[in-house]
């Protein structure tokens, strides 16, 4: 027992180096096969890595009227995603740490990543700062409960709400269409999209303040406090792109801890997340950002599509 | 009884405590101007009685019920008081804020503000008494009086500050409600005692709570008490449409009573609740749960949605308050209909997320108000858009403000999450009700709790950033103070509930075992004990499990390890500068979001709900306005009709007095004629 | 021996104030004589207390547990308005708004209308009740009168007329009565005592007896302010000096209402139905209703309690037409409590429109400020009287309502709707009255203030402890009145 | 109880005959002058049938009442009500609310209703008065009518007064007379009443230089 809470304590230190060394890339991997598709010369892979370290170095220039919160928020931010990216089952579900939190407080975790960097935008007082707040807080309340949603469908067909379970009965079901599953990929896919600030909802290579979301909350943030966000936010694409992967495509997650089932799951992993990232970049290539007020309606969708998910599952799926 | 000489039970200790709130209350009529003497003497004693409440309380909980009757009371009818877990639960509530509240109204208590200190403290711990004893009545008639006497101190304390007509208005308003309300649980007790079998009562009436337990009465009477209940303990409560009395009276009073009222008198409205409709009421039908689902989840929705557009502090919070009342009502209504059924477990589980969110509610939005308090008094101004960057001046209250911020908002690891956790998973179990309809409801319903939750997450970043963050958009902001000592030391004690209870939920839920047992005849605790005192999984560990303090200590730890790496391998240098202006050197601190601004995504998406009144400027105006009020459209679908017709009802009547003496001979007449005619007839 | 006191002293006081009244130390021995009333009636209560029912001269008169209570009620209310008239009637002189005269017959009326309550309270003969009803109408006219501006005098002719006519309706009630009674009891002086016709109402004839119960009704109802016969009583009220309106309120509506009991009694021992109360709680409800509904467009605060007292006399001809021993019991403690606190509102009343010079409701603000004593009096006064616990109102008003929902359920949503449209009406006009801001200086001595007080306390002890004897007494007059 | 002789019997069923013309006729007079002399009229014919009744039944105590009647109501009431208007300068014309014929309508109609009323309760009578019930009630009835309709203070308490002989008629003819006591209760209260009025009809005049009781209509609910 000793052994197997060591390892899996061993393997849950393992998913979170994981986590931290695969988000950056999983983002300059998007940005690539971004630019690839809109006919622009690609950027390199590693280049969210350079930046970050180029942001370590460099000095924090801070408003005056920063608040202690102001400085703080970075690392707490930082440390959410670390502990939803601890949380979400990648290479295997067998994680003393998931007991900690299910899918509900995973949701709660990022709504208080998101709580935190909206105050941090308000902290310093520009019009923009509150500005980027008010818009992330608007996307926030309609993308959260549609997230929950999609959890909730998911946590419908397992009889459980702890991701491991979720994921272990998703893996290991016999092959059957489960139609609520559709509903609720095609609205997780829809919250992903704005939870990332990804187009249509923001496009996070913008410069133009007024369209800015997220961008204008960190507009204050430099050096290694930008830094630490920026690495939040990769973290964030990658934790939100393992949750779908392992909802929708758990096949490949080990359930056992060993080295054997790491071989397998690993390079699944980082096939599964090559593919999910053509497919982002695609998703944005084609689309155009939408008007702010358009987002509530798109978001609304969503959590329309996630609730239908949820019925769908107890009109034809439930009892079966 | 012989007993209770020899050894004093937990009630008598508790009717002593109660006992001293009012001498503490009459002591200070004794020199009622003293503030000395009042605020700084009187009230922390009465902080030590609360504390001790709790304590009593808190040690009776699961014990077997303890009764006394007291000599007063009607004929017939002495005062029946009873102590049993219920009770005992929402003592501690009441205990254990008024210990908090009363420090901190010691030191809030200002010379000159409206009524004098002593009449205060007079009315403050009649109000603390009088909700003390609603929770251990035992009979209608002790039940009524106390709970009377709790919305009339209240009113009292509410109109403290009388000479400003607006305050008048609200005190009005809420006592008004809070009559009819009464009436209504009144009329509701009425028909408990009777049932509907007049021979079993004999002609006798017999209003102890005990006799009502026996009396089973059939679906319509039964039907007829419960919606008497809801209708009058919803409009204490604050359950839309009877709500309107609250965003009113809750900013016209002084903090430490917005405070209580909101924290523990709304909690007594929910006590009432589950007393009559789950205790007193033998019959229960499963489809009452429905009803009051759907009520609490548009009163959440309702609550939540207002809460976010409101630009003063006090209406905002007071709003928000709806919100909780509304998702309280939602757990009462999911247990209602799993008892219906049933399903004691899961009833179970639905009633112990409703009392566990009792607990959290009471902490944090007491805890918030007396931020408000402390803001209000160090900068005279309770609207929002004239706020901004308190943190600076006031760093205690605006980190203290900010663990009941992030706990009413719902966020992990504090405590709004674990009730919010425990109310979704009790959704998340509703599949197995064997009625087609209600299966379909409930991830409707599911739906809108989370999104009341995610909206509540907004406002309360509004209420937040608005107030403490920011660049102060007055000038005189720059005088604002921190709060007092013993201001902070009772934020402390309720930021300290706030994080414990988000921290020892299985500790928490045992306790509540001997409610939900009492209520519904089973409970969580053997479940959550089996998990270990750190791992709170209410039905099993692989259905659902949450551990709140490794989900902190993890946050802390990597936010510490990473500030400590970062610090290592890099450095911590930084620069002070102006903020980014984009170029553009004319920011101002006017530039900032307001309040209204901030609300305004909201007022787009819900427009709806909202009755909005603009005033634009043109194209042209040389001094250009632009304003919006935003108000409640039941306000003018509900009681402007309802004030209409009493108002046609009046002149109707009026027309019966004209002043002529030959058409009052003629009213007799006639009525002489009628009633001959009828018992010729 | 105590007896003939309790009659005696109010009709010698009225004799000895005829020729004193106008002197300085009238208000004194008109206080005096209400206490050696007080005292009397107190004496009586015990000897009754103690030895039963008793029957005077001859059974000409008899007192029971029905009607000892009141008989003390009326001497205690008759002897605090004694002491609030003293001053208040002294400043009213000293204003010019009453002559030596008029205060003379003022006082003398007072006694005399005193003897006529405890008069009609005590006797057997349901045709001298009749006689002492129409005495207490004629004294009371003459007070209303007593300032003798138009106002007044409107306000007086009207209740003459409307009562007068009111009561010889109740005088053609006792003659069916006494029509029917013959048949048993024979044609003497007995046929009409009330003990007897108790004794034999299963005997009397019932067509005869139903015809009689809706004069009495009709006749004394008038006299209750029962709706639609209360047209006179706002006038009354407003009209008249405030310690007249404090008694016409707080005693004889109630001894009014305590002879339709009476009637009751018979003509539900005859009938073998539920006429008597079909018709009791068809009246309580429609003047519970209409009043609450009139409150509302008030102007005038004496004219607002006014209807104040028809709302509660409907409520307590409500409770007594529900009958039973809890309906009966709440409407005798409504009663009590309803006289206490009306008298107590009126006294404040009282002092407030003095201080301020004006009755509208509109000019007096800020009371609180101007005097505290008379703002807290009003306000508590009127928070009691609204049904507030814990004041004893709320203790009747709990029963009665508990008990209709019980018996009447079709009732209580008017009772709910009346309730609660009176509440608002009257304390949203008491509130800014009460509280707020004032230009009126604050008075340099408070106001005697004793009776108000008194009063309020006594109910609010009623609300939260009966005495034991109080209790027993209450329901062996509930089980007498049926 | 004396053997009830038949002509009695006719006599007072004439009497009360008499007594209801004389209400109609006052239901229909326009002079006040002849509205007290039909006033007095009506207490004449009342005091002739209280004595009639109390001949004919031996009830002694009945002759005591006629007697009252005689006094108060043919004698001082006409009187006092004679000098009121001289010293008042009343004017002669009697104003009315409802046109005269309609009143004489609703009246016909009352009495119908008040002997269909009094039927029953006729029968269960022993007196030799007893089919006189109703018409005394019928007798109240108009009274009550007249003062609905009078729009003045003299011919509204004429028509008080005039209810109140509707009453003592009804206690003559359907009991004999109250006890003794009452009766003189009674007629102590009206007494005192009517000089209460005539105090009133002063101060009235002195404050409205009128005694149109349309003055007295400025207490009300607006």
């Amino acid at each position: 027992m000793n052994a197997n809470l060591a390892a899996g304590i061993l393997l849950q230190f393992l998913e979170l180096i994981a986590a931290l060394v695969l988000a950056p890339l999983l983002s300059g991997w998007v940005n690539q096969c971004r630019a690839l598709l809109q006919n622009r010369s690609a950027p390199p892979l590693m280049l969210p890595y350079r930046q970050i370290a180029k942001l370590f170095e460099k000095e924090v220039v801070l408003a005056g009227n920063a608040s202690s919160l102001f400085r703080a928020a970075p690392y707490i931010i930082f440390a959410c995603m670390a502990l939803a990216s601890l949380i979400v089952p990648t290479l295997s579900t067998d994680l003393p740490f998931a007991a900690a939190a299910d899918a509900i407080a995973l949701v709660g975790i990022f709504a208080l990543a998101r709580v935190f960097i909206a105050l941090a935008g308000m902290d310093v007082g520009t019009s923009f700062g509150s500005l980027g707040a008010r818009r992330e807080m608007l996307i926030g309340f309609l993308a959260e409960p549609a997230l929950l949603m999609v959890f909730f469908t998911t946590s419908l067909i397992s009889q459980s709400t702890s991701l491991a379970i979720i994921v272990e009965t998703l893996g290991h079901r016999e092959f059957a269409i489960y139609p609520s599953l559709a509903f609720a990929g095609v609205a997780f896919t829809m919250v992903s999209l704005a939870e990332n600030a990804r187009v249509p909802v923001d496009n996070p290579t913008t410069h133009l303040e007024l369209t800015m979301i997220h961008e204008a909350m960190i507009l204050e943030y430099s050096g290694r406090h930008l830094a630490l966000i920026e690495w939040a936010a990769s973290l964030k694409l990658y934790a939100y792109s393992c949750i779908g992967l392992a909802l929708f495509f758990p096949w490949g997650i080990p359930q056992g801890v060993g080295i054997e089932t790491l071989l397998i799951a690993m390079p699944a992993l980082l096939f599964k997340l090559a593919v999910g990232g053509v497919i982002l970049a695609l998703i944005e290539t084609l689309s155009a950002k939408m008007r702010i007020f358009r987002a509530p309606e798109f978001l609304g969708t969503a959590f329309l599509l996630a609730v239908l998910a949820m019925l769908v599952h107890l009109l034809l799926e439930a009892g079966k | 009884m012989q007993d209770a000489l020899a050894a004093p039970l937990a009630i008598d200790w508790l009717l002593a405590l109660v006992l001293c709130w009012l001498l503490l209350g009459l002591a200070g009529m004794v020199a009622q101007r003293n503030l000395r003497y009042v605020a700084r003497t009187l009230f922390p004693l009465g902080a030590a009685v609360g504390l001790a409440i709790a304590g009593v309380a808190f040690a009776a909980l699961g014990e077997v019920p303890e009764t006394v009757v007291l000599p007063l009371g009607l004929p017939d009818l002495p005062f029946h008081l009873r102590l049993d877990s219920l009770s005992a639960l929402f003592l501690v509530i009441l205990g254990g804020i008024a210990a908090g509240i009363s420090i901190y109204a010691a030191g809030y208590l200002r010379k000159g503000e409206g009524t004098a200190p002593g009449l205060q403290c007079l009315q403050y711990h009649i109000f603390l008494a009088s909700m003390a004893l609603v929770l251990l009545a035992d009979d209608a008639y002790a039940f009524m009086v106390a709970w009377e006497l709790m919305a009339l101190s209240s009113f009292f304390l509410v109109t403290s500050d009388h000479r400003n007509p607006e305050i008048r208005r609200a005190g009005y308003l809420y006592l008004l409600i809070a009559h009819i309300g009464a009436i209504g649980i009144l009329l509701s007790f009425g028909v408990l005692q009777g049932g509907n079998d007049m021979a079993a009562s004999n002609g006798v009436s017999d209003y102890t709570f005990a006799h009502m337990r026996m009396m089973h009465p059939d679906g319509f009477w039964a039907t007829a008490a419960f919606g008497l209940a809801l209708f009058g303990f919803g409009a204490k409560a604050g359950l839309v449409p009877l709500h309107v009395w609250l965003p009113e009276a809750h900013p016209a009073a002084p903090s430490p009573v917005s405070a209580m009222m909101s924290a523990v008198m709304l909690k007594t409205a929910i006590y009432g609740f589950l007393r009559v409709s789950f205790d007193l009421l033998q019959t229960r039908l499963w489809w009452w749960g429905v009803v009051v689902l759907m009520l609490g989840l548009f009163t959440a929705l309702f609550g939540v949605i207002f809460s976010a557009v409101q630009t003063d502090m006090k209406r905002l919070l007071a709003y928000s308050s709806i919100e909780n009342i509304g998702l309280l009502f939602v757990g009462i209504g999911l247990a209602l209909t799993f008892d219906g059924f049933d399903m004691t477990i899961l009833a179970a589980l639905a009633l112990t997320a409703v009392l566990y969110h009792c607990l959290n509610h009471a902490a944090f939005k007491s805890l918030l108000f007396l931020a408000t308090g402390a803001v209000l008094h160090a900068t005279k101004e309770r609207s929002l858009g004239k706020l901004g960057g308190l943190i600076h001046k006031m760093p205690w209250v605006a980190w203290l403000s900010l663990l009941g911020v992030l706990a009413s908002a719902g966020l992990p690891p504090l405590n709004g999450f674990v009730s919010e956790w425990l109310l979704l998973q009790s959704f998340l179990f509703t599949p197995g009700l064997p009625h087609g309809y209600i299966n379909m409801l409930i991830p409707v319903a599911a739906a809108a709790v989370a999104l009341t939750a995610a909206i509540a997450g907004y406002a309360m970043v509004k209420f937040f950033g608005i107030i403490f963050l920011g660049q102060p958009r007055e000038e005189r902001l720059a005088e604002a103070h921190d709060a007092g000592l013993l201001e902070r030391i009772a934020m402390i004690w309720l930021g300290g509930l706030c994080v414990a209870l988000g921290i020892f939920p299985v500790f928490v839920i045992e306790q509540l075992d001997a409610v939900t047992q009492l209520l519904v005849g089973t409970g969580l605790g053997a479940a959550v004990r089996s998990g270990g005192w750190l791992l709170l999984a209410p039905v099993s560990e692989n259905r659902a499990s949450y551990e709140p303090l490794v989900f902190l200590l993890v946050i802390l730890a990597v936010g510490a390890a990473t500030f400590m790496l970062v610090r290592r391998f890099w450095h911590g240098r930084v620069r002070i500068t102006g903020a980014w202006d984009c170029g553009w050197t004319l920011q101002s601190a006017r530039m900032q979001d307001t309040s209204e601004g901030f609300g305004q995504p909201l007022r787009q998406v819900f427009s709806p709900f909202y009755r909005m009144t603009r005033e634009e400027p043109g194209s042209f105006d040389k001094a250009p306005r632009y304003s919006i009020v935003v108000e409640d459209h039941f306000w003018y679908w509900l009681y402007l009709p309802v004030a209409r017709a009493a108002d046609m009802g009046t002149r109707m009547v009026a027309f019966l007095q004209q002043g002529r003496i030959s058409v009052y001979l003629l009213y007799s007449f006639v009525t002489l004629i009628v009633l001959l005619f009828l018992i010729r007839g | 021996m105590e007896f003939l006191f309790v009659l005696g002293i109010p009709l010698l006081g009225g004799l000895v104030l005829a020729l004193t009244g106008h002197r300085r130390v009238a208000a004194e021995i008109n206080a005096v004589f209400s206490l050696l009333t007080f005292l009397a009636a107190a004496v009586l209560t015990k000897r009754i207390i103690d030895d039963g029912p008793q029957r005077f001269f001859d059974e000409q008169f008899f007192i029971d547990s029905f009607n000892v209570f009141l008989v003390a009620l009326t001497a205690f209310v008759g002897f605090t308005t004694s002491i609030f008239s003293r001053p208040y009637m002294r400043i009213e002189h000293e204003h010019g708004r009453l002559t030596s005269g008029r205060l003379r017959l003022y006082h003398s009326m007072f006694q005399m209308f005193m003897f006529t309550m405890l008069l009609a309270l005590t006797t057997n003969n349901m045709g001298i009740l009749w006689v002492a009803m129409e005495a207490a109408t004629l004294t009371t006219v003459l007070l209303v009168s007593l300032y003798r501006t138009a106002a007044s005098l409107e306000a007086a002719w009207k209740y003459f007329i409307l009562c007068g006519v009111g009561i010889a309706q109740a005088l053609f009630g006792t003659i069916l009565l006494y029509f029917a009674a013959e048949k048993v009891l024979g044609h003497q002086g007995s046929a009409l005592l009330w003990t007897h016709l108790d004794a034999v109402k299963g005997q009397l004839e019932p067509t005869v007896l139903s015809l009689a119960f809706v004069f009495l009704l009709v006749g004394y109802g008038t006299k209750v302010g029962l709706v639609p016969l209360h047209n006179w009583l706002p006038d009354a009220h407003a009209e008249g000096p405030t310690p007249v309106s404090a008694v016409l309120s707080g005693l004889l509506l109630n001894v009014a209402l305590y002879a339709v009991v009476r009637c009751k009694v018979l003509a539900d021992g005859a009938l073998q139905s539920n006429l008597a109360s079909l018709l009791m709680m068809g009246f309580g409800m429609l003047s519970v209703v209409v009043a609450a509904f009139a409150l509302s467009r008030q102007k005038d605060i004496k004219r607002l309690f006014g209807y104040s007292s028809i709302e509660h006399m409907g409520i307590i001809t409500f409770a007594f037409g529900m009958g039973g021993p809890v309906a009966n019991f709440a409407g005798l403690l409504h009663m009590t409590v309803h006289s206490l606190t009306k008298s107590a509102i009126f006294f404040a009343v009282g002092h407030a429109a003095q201080k301020s010079g004006t009755q509208v409701i509109d000019n007096i603000r800020g009371l609180i400020k101007v005097s505290p004593t008379v703002g807290w009096g009003l306000l508590l006064g009127s928070l009691a009287i609204l049904g507030m616990p814990p004041f004893g109102v709320f203790a009747s008003e709990f029963l009665i309502l508990t008990t209709a929902m019980k018996q009447q359920p079709w009732a209580t949503p008017f009772l709910l709707m009346a309730l609660g449209v009176a509440f608002a009406s009257i304390f949203g006009k008491v509130q800014p009255m009460v509280f707020g801001d004032t230009t009126v200086k604050r008075l340099p001595h408070p106001p005697a203030l004793l009776p108000v007080f008194a009063h309020l306390v006594l109910v609010l002890v009623l609300g939260l402890w009966i005495p034991p004897y109080l209790a027993d007494w209450y329901r062996t007059a509930a089980k007498l009145i049926g | 109880m004396n053997a009830a002789s038949p002509y009695f019997g006719q006599i007072i069923n004439l009497l009360a005959a008499i007594l209801l013309l004389l209400s109609f006729a006052m239901l229909s007079q326009r002079r006040i002058l002849s509205l007290i002399d039909l006033f007095m009229a009506q207490g004449a014919v009342l005091c002739a049938s209280t004595a009639v009744v109390a001949y004919a039944t031996g009830q002694n105590h009945l002759y005591v009442s006629a007697g009252i009647t005689l006094l108060l109501k043919v004698m001082l009431l006409p009187w006092i009500l004679h000098r009121l208007i001289r010293r008042l300068n009343v004017k002669w014309d009697v104003e009315t609310l409802i046109n005269i014929p309609t009143t004489m309508l609703i009246g016909i109609v009352l009495v119908i209703f008040a002997f269909n009323l009094a039927l029953p309760i006729s029968q269960l009578a022993g007196t030799i008065t007893r089919s006189t019930l109703g018409i005394a009630m019928a007798a109240v009835l108009l009274a009550f009518l007249m003062m609905i309709t009078r729009s003045k203070a003299v011919p509204q308490v004429i028509g008080f007064l005039s209810m109140e002989n509707g009453l003592f008629f009804a206690a003559t003819s359907a009991t004999y007379g109250m006890p003794m006591v009452v009766e003189l209760g009674i007629a102590l209260d009206v007494l005192v009443g009517m000089v209460i009025l005539g105090v009133f009809f002063f101060q009235i005049r002195e404050q409205f230089d009128s005694l149109d009781i349309r003055h007295l209509e400025q207490l009300k609910d607006d």
